[in-house]
Formats: structure tokens, C-alpha cells, sequence
């Protein structure tokens, strides 16, 4: 589309206790931004339904390029997914401003 | 009859025969914000009346007594229940700490009864708080891997909980406002509370039941002790209260903290500092188990142990 | 004047001029969870009161109009008004079902004016909120496909939906619980009540606003059926006070309860049950006209139809 | 991406009212989770606010195989398209352990 | 020592610290929309007992205290401050608009005190509510690009923006309902006043803490300006007492109102009629400087300078 | 996937004080529909953690034809970017319904 440039859209899903720790993270591997909203569902460990503190689930959307969402995904890979409910995948989208959204120097 | 354990028992029936009934996010959180600070208020009120140098060894005292809990608790997770690390300290920790809403119901039944006790005793509650977290946190890292714990999170989570900032900054306030300054707030912080409380068991109810179906895999060993654990803590409680010389009612609340296991700011600060360790089972052994044990069985249990060690 | 109109009047003002003002949806929740166990609470408090045999054969009764009132509505609208057999079924079910916060208006409206009425009258309430569903869906379904129903969730929604949970719930507890074990629970569950039926009330009048759009589809015929099902339900409700012998306030709660029509559970139900009906429908006329209809014009008229017939 | 292996991302946006019976028919017809968020919105249904109970929305999103995808599409379709206020799309998306989202036997 | 600023400080250091505290956004917006009808109704019972005609040239005097309140920031932050047009425009709107809680601090604080004031004070409040808001925006758009202005929406944000209609509302229903027809409410709306007050403060210091780091980059003027312009309302809202006649209470709460800065409908009228504004700015200085300020030494040195003006 | 057609989704995420004027200016636009959650996060303006009012943030997206998402991405930039915290993407997704999507005439 005209105006649009190709960025990579990285969504993660994971328990509402480590928000604060995966926004640092995901600041600090180079993203200028994310968007976080609550969450509810069900995954391999079994199901959240955010009745309560220990319960809610998030879900942490982050517009990067390439090379900062190979970071991000590797690191939450690494440092997460053995301890934490947690998914995460990666999409190809369009963005208005793609120097917005570059890898922090 | 008192209308406590009804309001429990309503949410776990609701939730067992699948009701779409619901507690909103935010209104339980709402109704513990409201609890802290009224109970942190209460305490720091009492405690503006005492005389400090009184309670300072009682208090040190009952830090101590925070500290043994989970060193007792952990050995019998460890080895007699098989416990990986963990797990075993993890658990230690949810019953080294406390449950606000045992001991809410615990004053209730003294007030019912019209049994005297300490009345600054809501600052046992918030000293209690903390020391057995950290002995949890500090038994599953032991010969582990120290570096990889963020030190910086950790003491955060634990010192800056949401439940230690209301508690004991309502504790602060009620002592620096005095009951002067806090009469004005008695019609919403004081004559609420019980109401408040109701709403909040409907809501622990309906969460205790939505995690039942863990107790299926959790073993029976998890369930003895649950159920154990807090008749242990209630034995030490009321050990430690005829040691610093408390009333029979202030045993009672003693033993019924140090009965019950936290499942507020416990179950946040393992998340972050003993990540290794399956949330589902202290929440199962804390909530599911311990929890409708003391609020039903429990308190008037250790009243009579109270009634027997103090001879009345 | 009274409070309880004005609040709805400035929701419904408020949203028919556009204002930003809203009602965040957990509030509404935590207000309505209030409303219903506050009710169910004083009930059962009441009924603890009461003889069970006196009062059994009046429940009965009371359950037979709660199936008649739907069968009385069903032609009116399928015959009358030729909507389809899933709409007229789905609104008949909202119309034989029952609305609470018009019921605590009626109660407020006795209050306010020192008249006496069969403390007992939420039992009534409770009995009446699933007849009239469970036969708006069967009409429904008569001569249709049965096995497309999921009878298994269907009954879930109708018997343990969160209404019939918290005001059955708070009945049961009242009940055992008694006067003495309410007692503390009274500056939460019954002093608060009226302002917190303000705000309801409020938030019902925004509510009501935000669907008045719909009028200019639903067409002439519901309208007058929304103004004039809520006076049949009310004779109907007359005449079976008299029959069961219910004093005049107790008269006109169950013709308020028999006028009244359900915006809460039904429409839960329906949406499952009912699939085919269209919702905007039955909200239309349940909440855009019968509800404010029963409450700023209804009760009183009701009310003067109850001294009619009860001669005072 | 490295890592990453493709996906399908569904997303249904639909009534609150059918949460429950449209997770459980989204895990019998072969997913292994999903996620829920609320939502509020505007259709040909007309505007859903989210002011009170009838008018609230939910979007879930499940990640799963083409297979399930296809599955999912074609249920929802049939059992709710007509009767709830709905819309569905699918999107390609790459995900971290493939294992984890591939159909249930 | 009163509760109020002490809730305030504990939130402000719970941020501060970087606690995981939080009130929940439906809690803060629940809390609002209770204070405001709270006000309001208070407000409007207590016209109910006035002579309007005695109150009309006070309110019009009052009405135009609002719009000279802007006239004397914007030169200071314009000229002065050299900030650019919007900026200085929007900062301008927020100080002549009011603060529903400083305003509520001060009424507190009178009766704290025992001071006698005119009830209907609350009236003052809603007619400032609006004039500086509109003189903030004619100034951020003269010699601007006017038709860029979405008139339509913007009247909607201001006239019924919620602010607005909880608090005009309330006033309304509590004018027609007047003291008999609120009696009922009174548990509700107004004895649970300061608690509702004291939680609302604690996110107020929870928002203030977490604005904090914008002080960084506004600059000493800015700083500057949040506190010498609630003074220099103040002088005015005390001149304008004495003007139209006010006892020393009353003055005290037209210096208060004077003073304070809107940080609830100013920020969203002003997001919408002025976008080229930098909210950050307004919000600093209003929430984060002129209301800890007011709460904590302007309302005392009001006081003061009422008592040297009335001599007293 | 059978049955599914392309289609646009447009992605907008900013400050919820203008969810009224950017769904009004989104079905003007030629869009049949859109949703919204609320959200918060951070950007180039900084944290927005939804604490307050003033502090909110939304995500609202839309499903519509390509010419209607040009024409809405096209708006926001000019109406909204300069003043208000703001970002935008767009993706290819197959929805089911494909007349559903297409521009109003
Ligand atoms: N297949 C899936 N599709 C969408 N969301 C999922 C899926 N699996 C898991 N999730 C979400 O991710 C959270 C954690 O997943 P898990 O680690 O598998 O328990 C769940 O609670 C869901 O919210
Ligand atoms: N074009 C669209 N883009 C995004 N969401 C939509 C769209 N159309 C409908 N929706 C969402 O789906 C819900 C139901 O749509 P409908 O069945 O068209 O009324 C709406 O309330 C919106 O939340
Ligand atoms: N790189 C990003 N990825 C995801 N969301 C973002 C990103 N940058 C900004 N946002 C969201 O868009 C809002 C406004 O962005 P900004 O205008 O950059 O401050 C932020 O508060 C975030 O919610
Ligand atoms: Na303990
Ligand atoms: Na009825
Ligand atoms: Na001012």
C-alpha cells in the first residue's frame, strides 16, 4: 500500500506478572515502543481466566525491524518460556513512519 | 450463624456447579485495596494508644517466629513429601507469610464472642509479611544459582508489594492521624469492613474452586499438609504468644497468623524470584486447602488449644 | 421528591444529548452484584421470620403466575403483533420474568410512604425469575428443532446464572444466617442501599438512552406492547395477591413483579436459548419502555389499582 | 525469521455472550489454546459499546495449524454467523515451537 | 493530623519507589463519578433552602472571576514564560477551570475547624467548572486557524463532558429532591464522603508521582508559575469575597476554588479544541505542582490571608 | 485457506480521548465496522500506563478493502499524527465474508 513500509509485528502472550520485566527487556533490545492490553485464555498450562492477581494473562504487541524482533523473540525464548505460561509469534505489516520503528542505535 | 463462611461457601458452590457468576477484575481488586488499608488503619490506630517500648520485643519476637515457619515447613516438603527445591521452598514461603483476609476473619470471631485481645496486633500481621517470603526465597537458591536472580526486581516485589505499601502506609497513617484524625473516615474504613468482607469470601470462594481441579494432580501428600502445616503454625503461634506474654485473644490471632498462608503477596513475589516453581501447587495447598480449612475448621480448632494452653 | 427517577432521568438525558459520561462496565457489575445479595440478604433475613407452611402454598401460586404470564403474552405478540414465533417466544420470556431493580423501586416506593408489606416478598422475586424464561424458550421451540438446543448450557444459564446465584445465594445466607448474624453486614448490605440503587439507576437511564435508537425500527406495535403488557401483568399480579391473601403493600410488589420485565437474566438466556430472536427487540421493550414506564408512571398507577381493589 | 516457523492466527470478534461455547468448540476442533481480550465495537449489527452485559464484545485469537484454521473458519460460519453479531479473519504468522500449535491428534 | 494529605504522600512515595501499587483505571473513575454526584448533591440541597435571587449577582460575579483568571495567566506564561501560544493558551485554561477535590480539601477543611460557610458554595464550583476553559481556548485560537476548530465536538466535550453532568446533575437532583428526598442517600453519599475522599488521594498521589519526571524537562518557569499562580488566584478569589459579600468560610473556598487548576475536564477538553498543546506541560504543572501545593500549604495560607483580609 | 479473501486490517493505536472522532472518521471513510480494547504501553511520547483519564490508550482495528485502507491510513497521518501519541500498521488477512468489508458506495 502506498505511504506503508514493511516492519515486523511481534505479539507475546504471558502472565501479568512479568510486564514490567518483559517491557524492560523489549526496551532495551532495541524497540521504541510496545502496546499492552489484558488478557484471558487457555494454553498448555491450563486455564487463565483472570478472575484474580495470579491469574491475568497480557498481551504485548511490538512494532520493530527484522533484526529487533529476532532479539526479542530469542531473548523471551531464552529467558521465559521454561518458567512462564507464554506465546509469542511474529507478523509482516505494513507502518506509516518505518524510521519510527528502527533499531535503536 | 456467622455469615463469613456462607459467603465462602457460595462462591465455591457457584463455581463448582459452573455458575457464570463473576467477581470483576477490578472490583477484587477494589474490595483488598479497601481491606488493607482499613486493617493497616485499625492497627496503626491501636498502635498510636501503646507504648512503644512494650511492643518492640514482642515485635522482634514475632519476626523470629516468621523466620521458623518456613525453615519447619520446608524439610517436611523437601524430604518427606519429595519436593524438588523449588517447590519445597516456594510452598515454605506462601506459609512462612499470611493471609489478611484468615486474619480478618479471626478478629471477627473474637469481636462475636466478645473476646479481648491486643489491639495493635494488625502490626504482627504486617511484620509477618515479608520474613518468611524471603526465607523461601533464600532456601530455593541456596547452592543454586545466585546471579541469575534479579535482586533489584526481587526486593521491589517484596518490600514494594502492593500489600506491604497499603498495609503498612495505612498502619502509618491510622498512627500519625490518631483516632481523632480518623474518625472522620469510621463510616466508610470501619463500619464497612464486615460487608466488605463478605464480598471478598464470595470472591476467594468462587477462586478457591476454579483452582479444585488442581488437587487431582497435586497428590495427596500436598493435601495432608495443607493441613496439616497450619495446626504446626497454630501450635508455634500460640508458643510464641504465652512467650511474650500476650492475652488469650491475642493468642488466637497469633496462632491464625501464623497458621495461614498468603496468597496475595506470596504468589507475586515467587512468580518473579522462584520462577522454577509451579505456581499451581501453593495456590492449590495456600487457597484450596489451607484457606476454607482455617476460615471453617481452623480458628475455632486453635481456640480451644488456645482455651487449653491458657487454662480458661 | 424522590431521588430514584431523577437519577435515571439524568442518565437518559445525559446520554441523549451525547455526553461522554459513562458508567465503566465493572462498575455496573459491582452495583448490580450489590443490588441482587443486598435483596436476596433481606429476604431471607425476613423469611427466617416467617412460618414455612404459611408461606408454601403462596410460593406456589406465585411460581403458576410466573408460567402464566409469558402464555398470556405470547399471542398478543404472535397472533397480534405477527412477529416470528423466536422473537414473540423471546420477548413473552422477558416479560415472565422479572426485573430487580423495578422491584426495589417498588419496595422503596412502600418505604417512602410508611405502608406495610410481607417482609418475605424477595422469595417471591427469586421464584419468579426462571418460570417465565424456561417457558419463553419452550414456546420457542414448540414444533421446531429440539435438537439444536444445548440443554446442558441452557439450564447452566437459567439456574445458575449469576443472578439466580447471588439473589438465591444471598436468600439462602440471609436465612441461616438470621437477624443476629446480619447484624454487622447491615451498614454495608441495607444502609447503603438506596444511593447505590441512585447510581444503578443512573446507569440504567444511559443504558436505556444508548438502545432508544432502536425505537424508530421496532415499529408502533411493541411500543404499546411495552406500555401495556406491564398493566396486564399487574392486574394478573392483583388478582393473585388477592387470591393468596397478601396484604395491599404485598399487592402491589407482586404486581410490580408480575409488570416488570427482565433485562438482566433473560436476555443472558435468550441470547443461548434463542439465537434466532433478535435481542435489540426484547431490550427495546423491556428496558427502553417497560422499565421506565413502571418506574415513573407505573408503580403509582398500580398502586391506585390496588386500592381499588383492596377497597382502601 | 530464524526460529520461527509459519502459523495461522485466527481472530473472531464477537457477542461475550458466546465466550464460553465458542472456547470450548475452538479446543474440541483441534487447538491447543487462545486468548481473549474484551472488546467493543461497531458492525452491521450496529454499534456493541460494551456499556452493559448484552453489549459486550470479545476478540479471540487462537493460533493453530492451516488444518485447524480451516476447521475453526467453517464451524464458526455455520454456527454462529447468522445469529450473533461476528466477523472472523485468518492470518499468516510465525511462530517459536511449531509443536506447540500443530493439531491435536 | 488529618488523613487527607497523608493518603496523598503515600501514594506519591508508593510511585516514587516504584511499587507495584496500582488503583485500578475502573476504581479511579468509580471514585470520581461518586465524589462528583456527592458534591453536587450536597450542593444542590442546600440551594434548595437559599433565596435565589440573593445568590443570582454573586454567581454572575463568580461566572466572571472565571474569566479573568486565564487573562492573568496567559501574558505570564506567554510573555513571561515565552512559551508558545497553544501551550501558554492551554496551561491559561486549566487554572481558570477549578478542582473538584481541592475544593472538597477545602470544605473539609473548614469543617475540621468548626468554620461556618455558605452551603452553596458547591454552586460556584459548577458555574467554574467552564468559563476558563472557553477563554483558554479563544486564546490558543485568535489569529489562529479557526475553522480547523470542531465546534460541535468540542461544546459536547465541555458543556457535557462528565464532569459536568455528574456535577450539574447532582446539583439538579439535589435542588428538586432537596433535603427530605436525599435523606435516604445520606449513608450512601454522605457519610462515606471522606473516606472515598482519603482513596482517591492516594491515586491522586499515585498519577502526581508518576508525571513527576516531566518536571525534568518543563523548566524552573514552569515550576515557578504552579506555584505563584494558585497564590495569585487565591488574592483574587478573596477579593471577589469580599466583593460579593462571602463570610471569611466562604471566602476561603472561592480563594480555593480560585486557586486551583482543573487535571480532569480541562486535560480532555483541551486534548480535543487545543491538540497542538503538550498536555505533559498543563498536567505537570496543575497535578503534579498547584495540587500537592494547595493541599498541603495553600489551603492553611488562604486561611491566613482570609484573616488578615477580614480581620479576623 | 478455502473460503477466506483478502482483506485489509489497519491497526491504529493512540490516545482514547479521540476514539470518538477516529471511529466517526473511520466508517466515514468507507469502513462497515471496527473495534476497540483499551491498551496502554509506551513510545516516542513516552510511557502511557492508563493510570487516569488523560493516560489511556486504545487499539482499534479495521477490516477493509485495500482503497479504504489507504484512505483511512491517508487521514490519520494528516488529521492526527503531529498532535496526538499515535502509531499505525496495516496487514493482509483472509476474512470469510468479503462483501462484509468492501467500500461503502
Ligand atoms: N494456541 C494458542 N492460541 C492463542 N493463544 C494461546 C495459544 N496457546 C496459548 N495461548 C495463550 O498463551 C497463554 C500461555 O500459554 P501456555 O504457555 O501454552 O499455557 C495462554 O493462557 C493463552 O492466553
Ligand atoms: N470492518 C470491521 N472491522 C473490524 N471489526 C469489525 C468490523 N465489522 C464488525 N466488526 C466487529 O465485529 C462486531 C460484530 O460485527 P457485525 O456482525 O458486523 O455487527 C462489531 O461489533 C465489531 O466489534
Ligand atoms: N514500536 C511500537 N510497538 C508497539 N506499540 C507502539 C510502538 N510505539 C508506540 N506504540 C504505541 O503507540 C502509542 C503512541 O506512540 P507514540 O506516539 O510513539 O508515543 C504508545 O503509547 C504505544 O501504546
Ligand atoms: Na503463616
Ligand atoms: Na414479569
Ligand atoms: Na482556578
Amino acid at each position: 500500500m502506498r505511504n506503508t513500509h514493511p516492519c515486523k509485528l511481534v505479539v507475546i502472550i504471558s502472565e501479568a506478572a512479568i510486564e514490567d520485566p518483559l517491557a524492560a527487556d523489549v526496551m532495551r533490545l532495541g524497540a521504541h515502543g510496545y502496546t499492552v492490553s489484558d488478557a484471558r485464555g487457555q494454553g498448555s498450562h491450563g486455564p487463565r481466566s483472570a478472575l484474580w492477581g495470579a491469574d491475568k494473562s497480557i498481551r504485548m504487541e511490538i512494532l520493530c525491524d527484522g533484526e529487533t524482533a529476532g532479539a526479542i523473540v530469542e531473548h523471551v525464548e531464552k529467558a521465559y518460556f521454561r518458567n512462564y505460561a507464554m506465546v509469542a509469534y511474529v507478523a509482516d505489516v505494513g507502518v506509516l513512519r518505518p524510521d519510527k520503528f528502527q533499531h535503536k542505535a | 450463624m456467622d455469615a463469613i463462611p456462607l459467603f465462602f461457601a457460595l462462591g465455591f458452590a457457584a463455581r463448582l456447579t459452573r455458575s457464570d457468576l463473576k467477581i470483576p477484575a477490578q472490583l477484587y481488586e477494589a474490595l483488598s485495596i479497601y481491606l488493607l488499608i482499613a486493617i493497616g488503619l485499625k492497627g496503626g490506630m491501636e498502635l498510636a494508644r501503646q507504648d512503644a517500648l512494650h511492643i518492640l520485643p514482642q515485635a522482634i519476637a514475632v519476626i523470629g517466629m516468621g523466620l521458623l515457619i518456613p525453615l519447619l515447613a520446608f524439610p517436611i516438603l523437601y524430604k518427606l513429601g519429595r519436593l524438588d527445591r523449588f517447590n519445597a521452598a516456594a510452598i515454605a514461603g506462601h506459609y512462612g507469610s499470611v493471609s489478611v483476609v484468615t486474619f480478618a476473619v479471626g478478629v471477627d470471631f473474637l469481636i462475636a464472642r466478645g473476646v479481648e485481645f491486643e489491639t495493635y496486633l494488625p502490626l504482627f500481621l504486617v511484620l509477618l509479611e515479608l520474613p518468611g517470603i524471603a526465607v523461601g526465597i533464600l532456601l530455593a537458591r541456596m547452592g543454586g544459582d545466585w546471579r541469575s536472580i534479579r535482586w533489584g526486581t526481587l526486593a521491589h516485589e517484596i518490600f514494594l508489594g502492593k500489600s506491604m505499601v497499603l498495609l503498612g502506609g495505612g498502619l502509618l497513617i491510622g498512627w500519625i492521624a490518631g483516632p481523632k484524625g480518623l474518625a472522620p473516615l469510621e463510616p466508610f474504613f470501619f463500619d464497612l469492613f464486615k460487608g466488605v468482607l463478605c464480598l471478598f469470601l464470595l470472591e476467594m470462594g468462587l477462586v478457591a474452586a476454579s483452582q479444585a481441579g488442581a488437587l487431582r494432580t497435586s497428590g495427596a501428600f500436598l493435601v495432608g499438609f495443607a493441613i496439616a502445616m497450619p495446626v504446626i503454625g497454630a501450635l508455634v503461634g500460640i508458643a510464641f504468644a504465652l512467650g511474650i506474654g500476650l492475652s488469650a485473644g491475642g493468642a488466637l490471632l497469633l496462632a491464625t497468623l501464623a497458621s495461614s498462608a498468603s496468597y496475595i503477596a506470596a504468589p507475586a513475589a515467587m512468580r518473579i524470584a522462584v520462577p522454577e516453581a509451579n505456581p499451581g501447587l501453593s495456590i492449590t495447598a495456600a487457597l484450596v486447602i489451607t484457606f476454607p480449612f482455617n476460615i471453617l475448621v481452623g480458628i475455632p480448632l486453635y481456640n480451644v488449644l488456645v482455651g487449653l494452653a491458657y487454662g480458661s
